[in-house]
């Protein structure tokens, strides 16, 4: 890609739960306006790590660098503002709002009106309300379901709901959108589309780091990857340099021998089984 | 002298709080729910074996708290059941569901007040009032009742869960109902057989109660003291549950000599928010 | 046509006319009719309806009473609702209630601003007398009279030098405990300890510890009956031997029954114990009560039979001094001297107090035993 | 026939969210503040007392709302909060001579510093905050129970001033209600334009979905602190005028039962709808009045009303009526 200037940087990042370290010296580079893959097995530490860089959970060691400012442990909000946002594996959606109203929560950061501002300010509120509800609307339409505004969120679909999703992190404006999981439950036809809007995306300038399950979709749309195993780096390079890395063939894709198992664990994530 | 009748009388108390504590963390583990009508499930648990005396006089004491169990752990199946399966299954708030909770406990003590009348009511039977003499020391006679039944229970418990299939399949279901689905476990009936079990234990914890004081409709207010055991001994933690009674129980005791017995109410919850600043999660809690 | 409309008319007028003459006087009675205290209310109630059969049989001549209850739940809200009710909607001309002193110290304020008349049955609180309201009067003792006859009692009659004083704490245990400690340091009886405890309690072993090591001649307690049975109880279970002096309670039931035989030996000066009041009107009662129920009037009956009588005879005074006005029938109530009433002669004093005997109880051989009627 | 399927597809589409979403809001605040004002008025007498009572417990249960139903704050010690405020005030009025409305004030304030002091004291989430709630209520009880020196112990307060404003003394029922009527007027519109808002919408984030809100920038726990203060202080302001409908103040009107009476009300009228808030008031405080003889039925039946709302109505009577006002819209076109 033409620019190769770092946004977000790991180094050496820890976490530990209890005994179990999940994340062991995590160390990633991910350039500007790409797109990065985050793999690995099952408990390999992925979700963890996006936890450690939206900042759902604090890192016992090591730095998160983010657009030159180290955000190792601001707070969630404090890493939206900075512009940062995520998703989440299963979609976590405001249930009993209306679709609109759940893309118009991501313009919470680019409101000023404060609790007495809210009450008593007529006119300053009502023209925040229709930028929001327009910005809302204009998200909603970016991802392709501008005719489901006024919806509640209860009646859409599980590829709906996850492209409601994505459309509430646009709606923060972020620079890096980390998406987990996201074609997982989605079909054939709308996981295409999904690849067409993060190709845009990233066109546009946005930077957005995947992690990901289906292998074809990553290896088609990233620029990097980085493999994870048991909370540590295995390996980071292209999609080319990925499939031919030894190491990932064998901790990852499973050795020849029982590779049935490990790919369908690949795909399906199968539940972890004590 | 006075010192060790006060320490015993605060053991068989914190016994009952333990048990309806219990009760609180398996359901807590089992559906993720907070039942704000464990203590009364222990109030009608209690009239239950109240008009088990009077309707079998002769019946041994030692069979009418396992009877009084069985019969509100039956009613605790079907509360499960009925109201709070479709609830959950619906995905509702937590906030939702302990206003149903709410809701069910107005409900039983109202209810039993309608039964059995407003009036309280004290088991017909020697027990109540007799009392044993233990090495020179005075014990009421139900005391070894309680502490049987509080160690057989835990002793069960402990078999139920490790030992057979369904506490496996319960334990499973509470640590992680996706997984357990997956493995084939029925999680409507583990959750309804969760809740029915801790009503049973309830309902022991009342019939054991009521020779010690006496049996009225608004006895579930023990349940929220008890709730406040469970939750300083760690919500979800059994062995957590049992400390927290014991917390409770003898802390009112000596407390309520010690501070004022005037805010002698207040001191449960005092004891549980200051453990709560201590310790966020609990006694027994894994996270720190 | 004509004629049909006419001689209905003139049914209307003669209706008219009746009503005129024979008046049904709407009276409100309130009281804890549910709830953890809800023997109070629905006892005095029935005691006020079974005087109210009587009265509706000719005590006004062909003026009826037409009694409306409503039910406080021993809150103060709730009650200062239902009162208001009765007076804006039913036009009550008098209420007859509370039962609890919480729930009648709302209640007072309502019957003290549409200037209604109120008579309480069971309200001892001496607060409720002392708050200014002209319209209020009781036939129950105040808790000053209570525990003054407790204490003069207890040093003049029993010799005792000392007691420890427990009380339930809230505004019927209070005001007990301090005209208790007040009249106890005036006549020089020795306080060794006085201890509030919750209303909810039911753990009393740490605090009969203390009252134990104190070693007072009497135990004196101003609580409810639940508290005194498990008072006693705990008492006994751990080998604490004492005179019990438990109020009211004694004469109930439940307090036997959860006392179980640590009842025994209590003591308790009560509102009123059937069989005391050897008077014409006092045995009247215990016998017609006893033809219908089959067991003596207990103590909360009898003062709501008493209030409702002591009502009806203001208002009897006041039809014969002119007219059933609620200024009348407050004047009347306050100027009752000596009526005979079943729980004794009763006497309203300017104050709204009542000048009632006292019987102080004794339970022997698991029945109350009148040891002496205080005057 | 296809368009004009389609157009009543928009149509209860368009009736969700959004403008109309406001528009509808509005609608139902003018006819609620309509019954408000007219029907204890023109009906007077004791309909004016009860008009009294609605209006205060209708205050607190928007104040429980926007904390349970908007924010998913389960508070279960909220009657502790209108008796902080209740105290305050009175106080101020009978021992300081403060005028009404500096008392008002003064009483929103103690409430939700109170209300401060318990979110910041108990700093915990989920199940824990909802039992610390539970323990805050019977302290603050037996607080005010205990501490007879300045509240008068279990004996109450009696002799309660009458409300002064600017100088003037409001005696009668009818002024007290104009006063009451105004306030919850008045908060009822703020509280509507609150939650058609940036902070409104933070609010049912937070109660909807906690982590999602947090990822969307929402400072979860500046906004719990806001609401818990904002529903204490409304409690407070609810809580300075009952001593004035009752004219006497008792711990004993602010009791668990009342916290949970105020909770009923909001589940019955429907979790997170403020118009729901009011009319949960209305009927809790209306229909045991109609209901006398049934009266030692009153807690059973509010148990059963409670349970069988929440299974068969979940979103309760507000969200039944707005739906079946839907459904009738869709039949219309």
């Amino acid at each position: 890609m033409k620019s190769s200037q770092t946004i977000l940087t790991l180094r050496g990042v820890t976490r530990r739960f209890g005994g179990l370290v999940a994340v062991n010296k995590l160390s990633i580079e991910v350039k500007e306006a790409s797109i990065h893959g985050l793999i690995g097995p099952n408990g390999a530490g992925k979700s963890t790590a996006f936890d450690l860089i939206s900042g759902l959970t604090s890192a016992d060691a090591g730095e998160i660098i983010f657009r030159g400012e180290i955000v190792t442990h601001r707070a969630p909000e404090s890493r939206v503002a900075a512009g940062i946002c995520r998703t989440f594996q299963t979609p976590k959606l405001f249930d009993e709002m209306s679709v609109l109203d759940v893309v118009a929560t991501g313009r919470h950061l680019h409101n000023a009106l404060g609790l007495w501002g809210s009450m008593f300010s007529i006119a300053r509120k009502r023209a925040e309300e229709a930028r929001t509800i327009s910005a809302a609307r204009e998200f909603l339409t970016t991802v392709g379901l501008g005719a489901k505004a006024d919806a509640p969120v209860a009646d859409l679909s599980y590829g709906e709901r996850r492209l409601v999703e994505i459309a509430r992190a646009l709606a923060t404006e972020p620079k890096l959108l980390l998406l987990d999981e996201v074609t997982s439950g989605l079909n054939p036809v709308e996981t295409a589309s999904v690849g067409e809007l993060l190709r845009e995306l990233v066109r546009l300038g946005l930077t957005i780091m995947l992690v990901e399950h289906d292998m074809k979709f990553v290896m088609g749309l990233c620029d990097d990857i980085t493999v994870m195993n048991y909370g540590s780096v295995i390996a980071q390079g292209s999609p080319g340099e990925i499939v031919q890395n030894p190491d990932v063939v064998a901790a990852y894709l499973g050795s020849p021998r029982d590779g049935q198992r490990s790919r369908r664990s690949l795909r399906a994530d199968a539940p972890a089984c004590p | 002298m006075n010192f060790s009748l006060q320490l015993l009388s605060g053991l068989a108390v914190g016994c009952i709080y333990s048990l309806v504590a219990v009760g609180f963390s398996m359901v807590y583990r089992a559906m993720g729910l907070v039942n704000f009508a464990q203590g009364d499930l222990m109030m009608i648990g209690a009239f239950i074996g109240y008009s088990i005396i009077v309707n079998l006089p002769g019946l041994p004491f030692w069979l009418v708290v396992p009877l009084a169990a069985a019969i509100t752990a039956c009613l605790g199946y079907a509360v499960a059941q009925s109201a709070l399966w479709p609830a959950m299954q619906r995905g509702a708030s937590q906030t939702y569901l302990v206003l149903l909770t709410l809701g069910i406990g107005i409900i039983l003590s109202n209810g039993a007040r309608l039964v059995w009348g407003a009036n309280p009511l004290v088991y017909p039977i020697p027990l109540t009032h007799e009392t044993l003499r233990i090495w020179d020391y005075p014990v009421p006679a139900v005391y070894p009742f309680i502490a049987l039944t509080m160690v057989a229970l835990i002793a069960g418990l402990n078999v139920l869960f490790t030992r057979t299939w369904i506490g496996l399949s319960l334990r499973a279901a509470a640590d992680d109902a996706q997984t357990a689905s997956v493995m084939g476990v029925n999680h409507r009936l583990a959750s309804a057989i969760s809740f029915a079990l801790a009503a049973g234990i309830g309902a022991a914890a009342g019939v054991l109660y009521a020779p010690i004081t006496f049996v009225s409709a608004d006895m579930g207010m023990i349940g929220i003291k008890a709730f406040a055991a469970a939750v300083l001994g760690s919500l979800g933690s059994i062995p957590g549950s049992v400390i927290g009674g014991f917390v409770i129980g003898i802390g009112e005791t000596l407390g309520g000599q010690l501070v004022s017995s005037e805010y002698q109410d207040s001191l449960a919850f005092l004891l549980m928010i200051g453990i709560l600043l201590i310790k966020p999660t609990g006694l027994m809690g894994r996270k720190g | 046509m004509i004629l049909t409309r006419a001689s209905l008319a003139a049914t209307v007028l003669l209706s008219f006319a009746s009503s005129a003459m024979a008046k049904d006087f709407p009276v409100g009675f309130f009281g804890p009719l549910s709830g953890p205290a809800a023997a109070y209310g629905s006892e005095s109630l029935s005691g006020a309806q079974f005087a109210l059969e009587e009265i509706n049989a000719g005590y006004l001549g062909a003026d009826k009473i037409k009694l409306i209850p409503a039910d406080d739940t021993a809150s103060p809200g709730v009650a200062a609702q239902a009162v208001q009710r009765m007076i804006d909607v039913d036009d009550v001309v008098a209420v007859v209630g509370g039962s609890t002193s919480a729930g009648t110290a709302a209640a007072i304020e309502v019957t003290k601003e549409a200037k209604v008349p109120q008579l309480s049955p069971l309200a001892v609180d001496s607060a409720l007398t002392q708050a200014r309201n002209p319209w209020f009067a009781r036939i129950a003792q105040s808790s000053t009279a209570w525990a003054e006859r407790t204490a003069e009692w207890l040093k003049n009659n029993k010799g005792a030098r000392s007691a420890y004083l427990l009380a339930r704490n809230d505004n019927f245990g209070v005001p007990l405990a301090e005209a208790f400690e007040r009249k106890a340091k005036e006549i020089g009886l020795e306080l060794k300890g006085r201890i509030a405890y919750e209303p909810s309690s039911r753990e009393f072993k740490p605090t009969l510890a203390s009252v134990a090591s104190a070693n007072p001649d009497y135990l004196v307690l101003w609580g409810y009956y639940t508290e005194a049975g498990l008072m006693a109880k705990q008492m006994a279970e751990m080998q604490i031997k004492l005179p019990f002096y438990v109020g009211s309670a004694i004469g109930i039931d439940q307090f036997r029954d959860i006392a179980g035989p640590a009842a025994e030996g209590t003591y308790g000066l009560l509102y009123y114990l059937a069989g005391s009041i050897e008077t014409d009107a006092g045995k009247h009662f215990v016998q017609k009560w006893n033809e219908r129920y089959h067991r003596a009037p207990t103590q909360y009956e009898g003062m709501g039979y008493d209030a409702m009588y002591v009502l009806a005879g203001a208002m009897k005074r006041a039809a014969a001094s002119g007219g059933v006005t609620k200024q009348k029938i407050r004047d009347e109530i306050f100027s009752t001297r000596e009526f005979q009433g079943a729980t004794g002669p009763i006497t309203i004093l300017p104050n709204g107090d009542a000048e009632r005997p006292l019987p102080m109880a004794e339970l022997v051989g698991g029945k109350v035993k009148l040891d002496t009627l205080l005057h | 026939m296809s368009t004009i399927a389609k157009e009543a597809h928009t149509a209860s589409h368009q009736s969700t969210s959004g403008v109309s979403r406001h528009r509808r809001d509005w609608a139902a605040f003018a006819v609620i503040v309509g019954i408000l004002w007219c029907l204890p008025l023109s009906l007077g007498g004791f309909y004016l007392y009860l008009g009294l009572a609605v209006a205060i417990y209708a205050i607190s249960a928007l104040g429980l709302q926007i904390m349970v139903g908007l924010a998913g704050q389960l508070s279960l010690g909220h009657a502790a909060f209108m008796g902080i405020g209740a105290y305050t005030s009175v106080l101020l009025q009978k021992n300081a001579g403060v005028p009404f409305p500096a008392a008002l004030a003064a009483a929103a304030l103690a409430a939700a510093a109170a209300g401060l002091l318990m979110a910041q004291l108990i700093r915990l989430s989920g199940v824990y905050f909802k039992i610390a709630t539970f323990g805050f209520g019977v302290v603050v009880h037996q607080i005010l129970s205990n501490w007879t020196a300045l509240t008068g112990g279990s004996a109450g307060v009696r002799a309660i001033p009458a409300i002064g404003v600017l100088g003037f003394q409001i005696e009668t029922r009818t002024g007290l209600f104009v006063c009451e009527a105004l306030t919850l007027t008045l908060l009822y519109a703020l509280l509507i334009r609150l939650s058609h808002g940036k902070i409104g919408r933070a609010f049912r984030a937070l109660g909807q979905n906690e982590a999602a809100a947090r990822s969307v920038g929402i400072a979860v726990a500046r906004y719990r602190m806001m609401v818990i203060t904002l529903g204490c202080a409304i409690a407070g302001i609810a809580g300075a005028y009952l001593p004035h409908l009752m004219r006497f103040l008792s711990p004993e009107s602010f009791t668990w039962y009342e916290s949970l009476t105020c909770l009923i009300m909001i589940t019955l009228g429907g979790l997170g709808s403020l118009p729901g808030a009011i009319i949960g008031a209305a009927i809790l405080i209306v229909a045991p009045e109609y209901l006398r003889d049934f009266a030692q039925y009153k807690m059973f039946a509010f148990g059963i009303l409670l349970v069988a709302s929440m299974i068969l109505l979940p979103r309760g009577i507000a969200g039944a009526g707005m739906s079946l006002s839907r459904g009738k819209r869709m039949h219309a076109q």
